[in-house]
């Protein structure tokens, strides 16, 4: 149990940004998952709810992507 | 991160539950920016939860042309954050933030969400006035990033 | 999804880059209510972006006293987004629109904001006053995926 609490404790410690990033890895794999399966894109919601958290959750996992500030950046990258 | 950096921003919206969500997300997305621990961000989603809900049932009583206003401003590690109505208010503030006192025992709520902020945060104060408006107004230190490792 | 459903939201802040994808993750949380598909959301992610970006180098120059304004509706299906801010201005906002204009080249920006806007969203219309500011509306339909099954 003293090994759980720890693991639970050093995860609570854990940087937003670096859950959100590997929210965000989940978030991909899953909509490419579910793209194949479904045969269109998934929306948001169901995304979220196979990853059990909101909607609201993926869209700022998401971003953790570190998309561009802008379009011209990927455009011209 | 620069502690002398200071940030600012205002969110209102529509008091329907299905906002509350959106809040939290706001809020943590905003306050994201000193890169507090999961921890941190939990607190802070779980205190802007419990702030919302209290203005959409208790402030607005569910009347959806209410508008509830987050106001979040960071100073250096310091996050100050205001959750406000102009809903019907508390008649006794001092009775109100008594752990376990509920208005609505009907709806099986648990009397603790000023508990909960107070506890939470570092610094909590509420204002208001009958038929005028709630704002609760707190603080919070982000330590995360002298305390922690990466 | 409920084709009467109303909502809407107010979001300011301080003309900083840093608040860009405080701002994207804000209107794409709000927008999320309507189940867009994935795709949806980047597109309007990128919107919110070119808009945004738009206010803090063009209208503020800069300047983080800046403050801009989004405000979001949703009605049935629609989206209505509205980015504001008190800067500048535009002089001649048919010149601004037209595809590569920018009044910054030195920034190595495309010119291509406006262009953007205006593809991805199905309503599209820039006010603007000299030293007054400037205010894009736009509206979008999120067909989510209804229009995939048929
Ligand atoms: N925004 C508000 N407007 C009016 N009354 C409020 C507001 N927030 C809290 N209250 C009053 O304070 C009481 C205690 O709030 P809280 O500790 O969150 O418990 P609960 O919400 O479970 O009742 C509520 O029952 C209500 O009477
Ligand atoms: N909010 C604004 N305030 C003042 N000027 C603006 C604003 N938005 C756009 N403009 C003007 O319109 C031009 C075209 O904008 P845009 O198509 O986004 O291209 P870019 O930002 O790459 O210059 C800008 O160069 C600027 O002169
Ligand atoms: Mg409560
Ligand atoms: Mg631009």
């Amino acid at each position: 149990i003293g090994e759980i609490q720890r693991f639970l404790r050093d995860d609570g410690t854990l940087k937003v940004s670096r859950s959100l990033k590997e929210m965000a890895n989940k978030v991909r794999k899953k909509k490419d998952e579910l793209s194949k399966l479904l045969n269109r894109l998934p929306t948001v919601k169901e995304v979220a709810e196979e990853l059990g958290v909101t909607p609201e959750d993926v869209v700022f996992a998401q971003e953790a992507n570190k998309p561009p500030a802008s379009i011209h950046e990927t455009v011209f990258e | 991160m620069n502690q002398t950096e200071r940030n600012f921003m205002t969110l209102q919206f529509a008091a329907k539950s299905e906002n509350e969500s959106f809040a939290r997300v706001t809020v943590a997305a905003f306050v994201s920016q000193l890169d507090p621990t999961m921890d941190e961000i939990t607190d802070l989603k779980t205190v802007v939860s419990e702030a919302v809900t209290n203005s959409i049932i208790h402030g607005y009583d569910g009347d959806p042309e209410g508008v509830v206003t987050i106001s979040a401003a960071i100073e250096g590690d310091i996050v100050t954050l205001i959750v406000e109505d102009k809903g019907r208010g508390i008649e006794d503030v001092e009775l109100a933030k008594q752990p376990l006192f509920t208005s609505k025992p009907e709806l099986e709520r648990s009397g603790m969400g000023f508990t909960i902020m107070e506890n939470f945060m570092d610094e909590f104060d509420v204002t208001s006035e009958l038929g005028g408006g709630t704002s609760i107004r707190m603080k919070k230190r982000i330590v995360s990033k002298k305390a922690l490792y990466n």
